[in-house]
């Protein structure tokens, strides 16, 4: 039993802060990435490249630096903090999992690379206008043709896939529309004939796209793993966002507890109020226990029992998504109109919990999913 | 003890419902029911006809266009509007501005702004809060020299609603800086937009949109006569209007309508094999708010009939504040409703700001999609505004239990 | 709309008011009533007699008063604030409500004067140990047999039954357990001849009992009903349960407010700490509404659209428990230590407020049933 | 980073486990399974055992008895225990006056009390609460007034725990009433019940049982050697002693076993056509409590290994209080979610105060429905004593939030 960082994981939880500080220290600076053409800035994509951020999950063997989990959640927690814009959750977590865990090594000597150098940008394709949060929810079909396939759908709110060199679309090779079996990945050229996209930016200022896909072939080589795949890379992903979640909270947290020592109504702080003192306390303590699993999250994730791991994802999930709505709506309550304000971080850090929420499955999404 | 309206209140209702049906603009109403804002004109033009009615300001004095009704009847012409959805008389108008000029304001006030106030030739604009006053209103900065015949206005207002459609704004301002305490020197005062010296900025709120706004005042020059009442008596007018609204603070028919078109989205979506209306947990989600807002309306039309029987028409009554706590509650739970029935649907940014806009862009899942997340965002400035829930809860406190 | 009483109604109140004071105002009296053989104070329900209210609900015709569920909802708000021990729920609204709507003329000729008199007492046996709060749930059966039924079965948890000198008896005549035909109701004398019982205390001091039925015989004429009938029985009972927690809660946050301002700790009185303020204040909101939703009970309680009348109820019975299990709750809290002990009042609202909750289905039972 | 316990850790529990299924009577884990009372006499013995072992009191000196573990160490123990579920050591002796003597005290007496607090030959109980003073403890007014070379109290105290049942109990009373501040001019003293002028009245709780007392001190003469450490600095004492609870305040062992009988119970219990653990409704509050639990079980962990790292054993860490608010709510969760499984069955009064009555009566329902409702009254005190759940905020408030 250890809850320490390793000295490596403590000098990578240094760096990110450092690259963060640089760039989002003045949350102003953000509006500007997030209105450019990807929605993000690419100077400092590069820099996440230049520090070692996009090879950190993948194996040495492929150019990557072999870190696990723990060194998943240290980057995330950084970035929900600064609200960072760029696409590693989708990109490097999320795609990468789905890379390490389907592709074959050809394909993984191909693009691991390219995604350690910051030179291609995956988004995962697997939602569709009916589907919800089931991952096994899925009309978009494969076909096999020749010594490839015919990919035919569409897919919706792929996040990170308006700036995605590839996506992974998951494809319905047999079986009805919810059947567990019959479903395939595959790693498609973004600009391939017949991917047409619509990218829009999103809520929280991430942004993300609509994809049709007609009639659109690809090697079978480029098949790169089944429905458990694409769940155990979700988990993973389950596990960075709550990461995430946790960087988020701390920052809106310390944002609340500040402004209620500084803002001053009927002549005294509003920190000296009773009633205001205990709701912060009950954000604290909300915070520490979605801390608490997000870390259980992490120790979970590189679990190779689908089950067991899956469990802990709705646990960790529900209980982030339950924090993070309790945490967003009483941060803007105790900060007033101010907290409703564009041009003020705490909404912002407040919207990016609400669409956490929503990322991978709400809070009762995942208890219906525990309690089944 | 009877719950039902009587049949003469029934009656009331079905006429409002008619003349909803027969006068309000099809894609006002759509608009409404999806969420999206609607335009300057529309709101002016749906005033002016309920104002023809005599349904804009039926709680004025009947000089200037009252209808000298109950409470009840009141209610239920605001719950129909609600309900609808319709536009209600913008409240700038006909329960602050208004009322204040009808009771406190000259003659001379009266004839030159009461009819313009009840058709919306002028629209009001309220200036009382500041940066640095929130709930506590009667922290206010900004001054009021008096020079000859003339005030000159200082200082800064904000979260002033649609300030750039206003005409005219009424202002709480500091006349004596020296008064001994903070609720006095304060004056209420009437001034043109167009004056020089106004700047209005505006304030863009997380869902996006801009309905708030700072409104500037750098040595502005309002004639003397614009003083409401008497001088440095301002925050008894402003506490007068401040109780002013009581019949629609709950917002029942608001919750209603967008229960309605809640059951209506996740009738029409699926989760996995079913209905998402017809999934369990679904369900009872719905369930357990329809059941508050059952409690929440029983406990205004109570509230009404304390109203009715005591003949303290609009008289704050501590009670109110339970309808501001549970009915800014069960709203922002609606939104939460709306978010749920969308799910991810929900993420991508796809609302026009532009009032004007056709909405005719291919939406993103679902009719309502585009407007669940903004709306929960929005929304959550009801437990904020008009007196916070912890102010509300500061009253009961004192008013009712005696802490 | 009209929430005022009428000049009778008001009479009625303080006549049961007054009763209560001089009955009940030293609470410690209480506590011998319940030790008395029947759980209650045989001398308390003359008076009852006396001053008309067991005559209240029942026709003209009959010996009664026709008072409607506004007048029951006006003595069990008076009951639920002295913590009256009296079997008036059971038998004079439940049980009378069931004669009233089940029974022949000549039952109710015989019958409903001696309940008026105070003569007779009469419990609804209808839970058994599987049923949980579903009355359709019946394994007790009733065949026909000559010009009679035997009636054989157990039923649990009979509130009242330990005093009772009627029971009614709920029985399966056809059909599978849960089916909702098949199912009628007797009026079976408490010491006919394979009736058993085991009385008891209940956790809020109440009476009730374990009943047997053994090969009872039971005349045809005292057939009283079938499922709609203890169904829309069971609904005037709710309508009067609310109406009684209305009564409790009102009471039990009299006394938190008053002991705050009395209690003093680190110097000051404890109604200072704004915290403290804020949860007496969230108590009385949910009392507040939970009023509104006995009203409308009460105003529902006589409607003849079952399905109308169930729903009312459902949305009144599920409101009711949750706001009597959040004031409860916080009563408790709220007075530390002492509103634990046996010998304050506030313990023993707090434990019938939680029976209350129990009484014909919880909160989130009534929810489901909406929902369903 | 790593949540499971070394391998050493390990062995260590399955140590713990074995010992406590080899040694702890079947009748008495049947009794705490079911919430029933449980006897002096079994909590006397299975103290016993532990202390023969070495388990009664690892946290104290070693040449006290103490073991020298690690927090983690004292967790396990306690975890298992909880989760068996068996006695834990009395805390009155183990965790209260004898880490306090063995600190403070003379070695008199450590030598006269240490060893038969350790293995409960002598039954302690605490004497700190008051009526007129609940979380404000510093505010008590119970005095010893020195008399040559003895003490004598007079007072009233309240809340004992299990006075019933003790020997001796240690009394924190004012021997300088004059003291410029509450926290001064208190001292600390060990008095011997059978001492003439102590009288114990029982307090009944709401749930029926009975396990505290007024103790009422009369002209109570006292050694004057049975002072602890200096006089008037009893406060400082009582602090360090109060500070001492922070491995079991969680009580996350016994949020487990809880959760597992409810599964077994559900498992037997029928709702409609099916098994009532297999209701969807059911299991979504049962999986949103053991979600809780989980947060609280890595919580708690987090604080231990913070405990173990900074080496401050047992020194208070202001996020022991999310320990105390959330364990408290989850222990109270379970306690409602016991009475969801029994339902109306629930209502019965049929539970023995006899701790020696063997459960023979026939029960009404299910095993546990005679103990649902007095355990969730019962329970409601988790969150009022030790420091109720706003003291806690107020702790976390001040000391980690900075207000």
């Amino acid at each position: 039993m250890d809850f320490d960082f390793t000295d490596e994981q403590r000098l990578l939880r240094d760096s990110v802060a450092k690259l963060f500080a640089n760039r989002y220290g003045d949350f102003e600076k953000r509006n500007g990435y997030a209105k450019q053409p990807d929605g993000f800035d690419r100077a400092i994509w590069t820099e996440y490249a230049e520090v070692g951020l996009l090879a950190l999950p993948f194996d040495e063997k492929h150019g990557g630096f072999g870190g696990g989990p723990v060194e998943t959640m240290i980057v995330m927690e950084e970035i929900g903090k600064n609200l960072a814009l760029e696409p590693y959750l989708p990109s490097v977590v999320f795609a990468g999992a789905i890379l390490r865990h389907g592709a074959s090594d050809a394909v993984k000597d191909e693009i691991i690379p390219k995604i350690a150098a910051g030179e291609a940008i995956i988004a995962v394709a697997h939602t569709e206008r009916q589907s919800r949060y089931d991952l096994n929810d899925v009309t978009t079909t494969a076909r096999r043709d020749g010594d490839g396939y015919v990919i035919e759908g569409d897919k919706t709110v792929v996040i990170g896939g308006n700036s995605a060199d590839y996506l992974i679309v998951s494809a319905r090779m047999s079986g009805a529309r919810r059947d567990r079996d019959g479903i395939a990945l595959f790693l498609v050229d973004a600009k391939a004939e017949g991917v047409s996209r619509r990218g829009y930016a999103m809520q929280d200022g991430l942004h993300g796209a609509e994809v049709s896909l007609a009639n659109v072939r690809v090697p079978a080589s480029r098949r790169v793993g089944n429905l458990p795949v694409l769940e155990r890379a979700a988990d993973e992903a389950i596990a960075a966002v709550c990461a995430e979640a946790v960087g988020v909270m701390e920052a809106l947290i310390a944002m609340t507890v500040d402004y209620m020592k500084t803002r001053k109504q009927f002549g005294v702080a509003i920190s000296v109020f009773q009633a205001l003192q205990h709701r912060a306390v009950d954000m604290y303590v909300a915070a520490e226990q979605a801390r608490s699993m997000a870390i259980f999250a992490a120790l979970s994730a590189a679990s190779d029992d689908a089950k067991e791991r899956g469990e802990a994802m709705a646990m960790a999930k529900s209980a982030i998504g339950k924090a993070a709505r309790f945490v967003g709506q009483q941060a803007i309550q105790l900060h007033g109109g101010i907290g409703m304000t564009m041009e003020y971080k705490a909404g912002h850090l407040f919207k990016r919990l609400t669409m956490i929420d929503l990322q991978f499955g709400d809070a009762d999404h995942h208890l219906r999913r525990l309690a089944a | 003890m009877e719950l039902s309206f009587s049949s003469e209140e029934l009656a009331f209702r079905d006429e409002v419902r008619a003349f909803i049906r027969d006068n309000l603009p099809r894609d006002v109403q759509q608009r409404m029911i999806e969420g999206r804002e609607i335009g300057k004109q529309d709101i002016v033009d749906w005033q002016r006809k309920l104002n023809a009615k005599g349904w804009a300001v039926p709680h004025w004095p009947r000089a200037w266009g009252g209808q000298n009704w109950s409470p009840v009847h009141e209610y239920i012409l605001i719950d129909e509007l609600q309900s609808a959805p319709a536009p209600q008389p913008l409240p700038f108008n006909v329960s602050m501005v208004g009322p204040v000029i009808a009771t406190f304001g000259s003659d001379e006030q009266k004839k030159t702004f009461l009819p313009g106030t009840a058709n919306l030739d002028i629209w009001w604009c309220q200036g009382f809060s500041e940066p640095g006053a929130g709930s506590d209103l009667a922290g206010l900065k900004t001054t009021a020299r008096r020079e000859g015949d003339f005030y000159v206005i200082n200082g800064q207002k904000t979260w002033t609603t649609l300030a750039q459609y206003a005409d005219w704004i009424f202002v709480l301002a500091r006349t004596n800086p020296q008064a001994a305490k903070k609720q006095e020197g304060i004056s209420f005062i009437l001034v043109d937009m167009k004056t020089p010296g106004i700047t209005v900025r505006p304030i863009q709120l997380i869902d996006g949109g801009h309905e708030v706004n700072e409104v500037w005042f750098d040595e502005v020059k309002v004639p003397a006569e614009n003083l409401v009442g008497e001088e440095n008596k301002g925050w008894d007018y402003a506490k007068f209007l401040l109780g002013n609204e009581r019949t629609s603070i709950a917002r029942v028919g608001v919750s209603k309508q967008r229960l309605r078109r809640v059951r209506e989205l996740a009738a029409k979506e699926r989760a996995g094999d079913a209905r998402l209306l017809d999934a369990p947990w679904f369900r009872e989600k719905l369930a357990g708010i329809e059941i508050d807002l059952k409690a929440l309306e029983i406990t205004q039309l109570r509230v009404l009939a304390e109203a009715r029987k005591s003949g303290k028409h609009g008289a704050p009554d501590p009670k109110s504040s339970i309808l501001k706590i549970k009915g800014s509650e069960i709203q922002q739970a609606t939104t939460e409703l709306l978010m749920d029935v969308v799910g991810p649907l929900a993420m991508p940014y796809q609302r026009s700001t532009d009032a004007e806009d056709d909405g005719n862009a291919t939406p993103i899942g679902p009719d309502d999609a585009a407007y669940a997340a903004p709306t929960y965002f929005n929304w959550r400035k009801i437990s904020i505004y008009g007196g916070s829930n912890e102010i509300q809860r500061n009253i009961i406190a004192k008013a009712i239990l005696g802490f």
